[in-house]
């Protein structure tokens, strides 16, 4: 019986079957992507098998393979941070919009059984901590109740976004809020896709209906989208908005880039887009 | 109870402590080339200070699951032979491979403890000591599950967090049940509480069952 | 001083104030309106002031008119019921909804975690009880948590409809399922607006988006709306169901006129729908 | 303690219990004219079964808050004078409406307990008993809200439902806090716990405080 029909007869193969001895990212890949039922004598297989001299040769090999796989898998999981944090965005701008709408429900309902009532999330919060003493009290109090908790969800949900953007999109989350960052992201579909996109496809993201009726004759161009919302933009002159916006859709790109493809903060980007901005600003002044 | 070969008492900041030699890796205390091994953040060190029966003799080939940032690895790594560290979460495993890093004996694997068929094919067979430390639930289960690797005579050293079996139970319930799973696969040596180092643990050593 | 004199005094003022000795009905709709900081020797008063010629003819009198003013003020009450019921009915459809929009998110999100993610709410409920090992987990079994709640509610909010809307309505719950009684009063604004609507309003309520399509010539006349759901018109034969639903819109507002005037629980009205109903199904038959 | 002038012990169904007389209301047992009145079902023949020192005499002037569907009203009425039922939920007043019919000295009112003004203008003043049974949270509140309506001799007959203030508290704690609200109204002559016909109600009797 040779080694190879006693492996067979195992019916496990070891990571570095078929792997070249010193290719370690051909052996890093098997070792992601392989399994096995059951464990073997691993190491004085692949002696046998003369993929290593001896044990300490297999222990330095596969020391090298799984560090390289480790570092690999590390990086494309935290890679995959990037459609965490998408996802949690638009779950906590879920969670916001059903929060005020069942807190419409919650005004109108209340409004009929205590003269005092008021609208909105504040008043459902304050609702919710209160007493029911009828059958249809109980009921409005524990919608209330419902809008309370839908309202901590979109604020638990906020805050993980806002520690993990940062994490994802360093320079992004530097440059917008860590909130705006999470939303270009979610807007453009993941981190890579914004990397990718053209300055100006990122001023206007988040204002395709308005784009859209652009492009049908409808409207005049949309300036910005949800970039809007960044105060480097807002704070402009009127008449320098669209300047503003184009410079700081820039800048993102740049950031997003930075942070798809390195990783590495670099403080320099905001301290640059500042200068700018005051430029536009002063601009604005003359 | 004697400590393995490679673990000895030496005394930081005045105090008797367990220490390992080998490269600093989480700012630990060190006296020459000793560095501190601080039961309050080892749960194996604690099992150590307890005097439980683990075995350890050193040199032995380990199977280390839930190795998180490496802290409790990278002293076991600096006393065994070939030393395997199964981690989930990629961000403690960032920390875990700068522990590596000084280690030509330690290997790391990105890998879920409940699926050992993921990493079979590179963990070889007959380990000697399989220490687990996981804080998800089925803790008893992932041992069993775990229990292929070890040789007929190696040892299960195990660290039972209540909590993260279930937060609503008394942590005495809570080691009862996991232990009866935990019989599925071994046959339980010695079981003690990890107070004061760790609160609501249960360090277990056990052997696997003769089939 | 004069009595008069005395009351302006005492800045008070009893409910007989300005009632005529035998108005029972302004009586007791200065009882049911009026107020007082503080009580005063009403009898007396009365009887000085000539509105009664002595404490028993006083409270004869105060009696004839709090048994007025109480009785309305229950109807009214009572008939108040209805708004509550047209809320809770809303409240559950928003519940329904929010629960099933949120849970589509948990699912798209639990599917990058579990490779044996779900759909929906029932999904959404079995997720709810696990337990979470990462902070992202948290988050997406924190959401699920959020989906059982609001799917709890909306079976709550069922409950008490089923509850109420025989209490108001006993005719319309009995002809109609609870629920669809409910909807009925919802889309007609109230159980009197129901009352007072054509057979023919009641059969298209709910299918007003249709109703306006047809009116602008884009669609054909609809001829069921919401009483689709009921099991006369779905169990009706293809070519028989306008004829069902105009038969059940017709005993449904006789319902919910002798609901809104009367009160009484007529069984005759729910033996006369199933008869008429078995006509058309046997006519089906044919 | 002797009992108010128009209340008697008489027996029912063998057992010796208060009753009055006047028509029946609920379905409750009778023995000739006379009605029973059961201190499971009311906390006021409660309060007198256990010798509480009511002050009642009969006769006289009452106001009643909490009168739901007139089960206690009706008996107090049965041996007072002027009596004002004020109950705030329309489905248990449709009844109290019933007892009304009956009695010429009870007179209904679908108002709130808590809202006194909207009743000042028809309750008369210097009323010889109030008596409150609300089933709401602040009910001591309510109890010196209405204490404008009582003379300066009057009584406060009150029944503090533990559960209605707040469920997580341990009962005593409620009566306590209660009690403490009560005394800026009024002066306490006397509390006893309901049991065994009403548990984790207190019952009070007390005076109007002198200004």
């Amino acid at each position: 019986m040779t080694e190879s029909d006693a492996e067979t007869a195992g019916g496990e193969l070891g990571w570095f079957a078929g792997v070249e001895p010193d290719d370690v990212e051909d052996g890093a890949r098997a070792i992601r992507e392989g399994s096995a039922d059951a464990p073997a004598d691993w190491p004085e297989r692949a002696v046998k098998a003369g993929f290593a001299e001896d044990d300490a040769d297999y222990y330095a090999k596969l020391r090298k393979a799984t560090i390289r796989a480790t570092r690999d898998a590390v990086t494309e999981r935290e890679r995959a941070d990037d459609r965490q944090l998408v996802h949690a965005v638009r779950a906590m701008d879920d969670c916001e919009s059903e929060a005020n709408e069942l807190a419409e429900r919650v005004a109108e309902w209340a409004g009929t059984l205590y003269p005092d009532a008021g609208t909105g999330v504040g008043y459902a919060r304050e609702l919710a901590e209160s007493d029911p003493e009828t059958p249809v009290e109980e009921r409005v109090v524990s919608l209330a109740e419902r809008v309370a908790d839908l309202a901590d969800e979109r604020d638990t949900l906020r805050s993980f976004v806002e520690r993990q953007a940062p994490a994802v999109a360093p320079n992004l989350a530097t440059l917008a809020d860590p909130v705006l960052a999470a939303r270009l992201i979610a807007l453009a579909g993941g981190l890579e896709s914004l990397a990718k996109m053209p300055g100006g496809t990122v001023q206007v993201l988040g204002a395709e209906n308005a784009l859209f009726a652009h492009l049908r004759g409808h409207a005049s161009s949309p300036k910005h989208g949800i970039i809007y919302t960044h105060e480097a933009v807002r704070a402009a002159p009127p008449d320098q908005r669209g300047s503003a916006a184009r410079t700081l859709s820039g800048k993102l790109v740049i950031a997003a880039r930075i942070d798809h493809y390195s990783g590495e903060h670099n403080p320099e980007l905001k301290a640059e887009l500042d200068r700018r901005m005051d430029a536009i600003q002063s601009r604005g002044d003359e | 109870m004697t400590l393995p070969d490679g673990v000895e008492r030496r005394t930081f900041g005045g105090d008797d402590r367990l220490a390992t030699k080998g490269h600093p890796v989480y700012g630990e205390p060190t006296d020459g080339d000793w560095r501190c091994w601080d039961a309050r953040r080892s749960k194996l060190a604690a099992m150590l200070e307890h005097g439980m029966d683990t075995g350890l003799d050193g040199g032995e080939t380990v199977l280390y699951l839930g190795a998180a940032s490496g802290t409790t690895v990278s002293h076991v790594a600096d006393f065994s032979g070939p030393t395997y560290a199964v981690e989930f979460a990629p961000r403690p495993t960032r920390d875990l491979l700068d522990a590596v890093d000084a280690r030509e004996n330690l290997f790391p694997l990105l890998k879920d403890a409940r699926k050992p068929e993921t990493y079979a094919h590179v963990v070889e067979s007959d380990v000697e000591v399989l220490v687990q430390d996981v804080a998800t639930r089925g803790q008893a289960r992932v041992a069993c599950e775990n229990a292929r690797f070890l040789r007929e005579d190696g040892r299960l050293l195990l660290a039972i967090k209540a909590r993260s079996e279930d937060v609503a139970s008394d942590p005495e319930t809570v080691f009862e049940r996991a232990l009866d799973t935990l019989r599925e696969g071994y046959e339980i040596i010695e079981t003690r509480r990890l107070e004061p180092f760790h609160v609501d643990h249960l360090g277990v050593v056990a052997v696997p069952r003769k089939v």
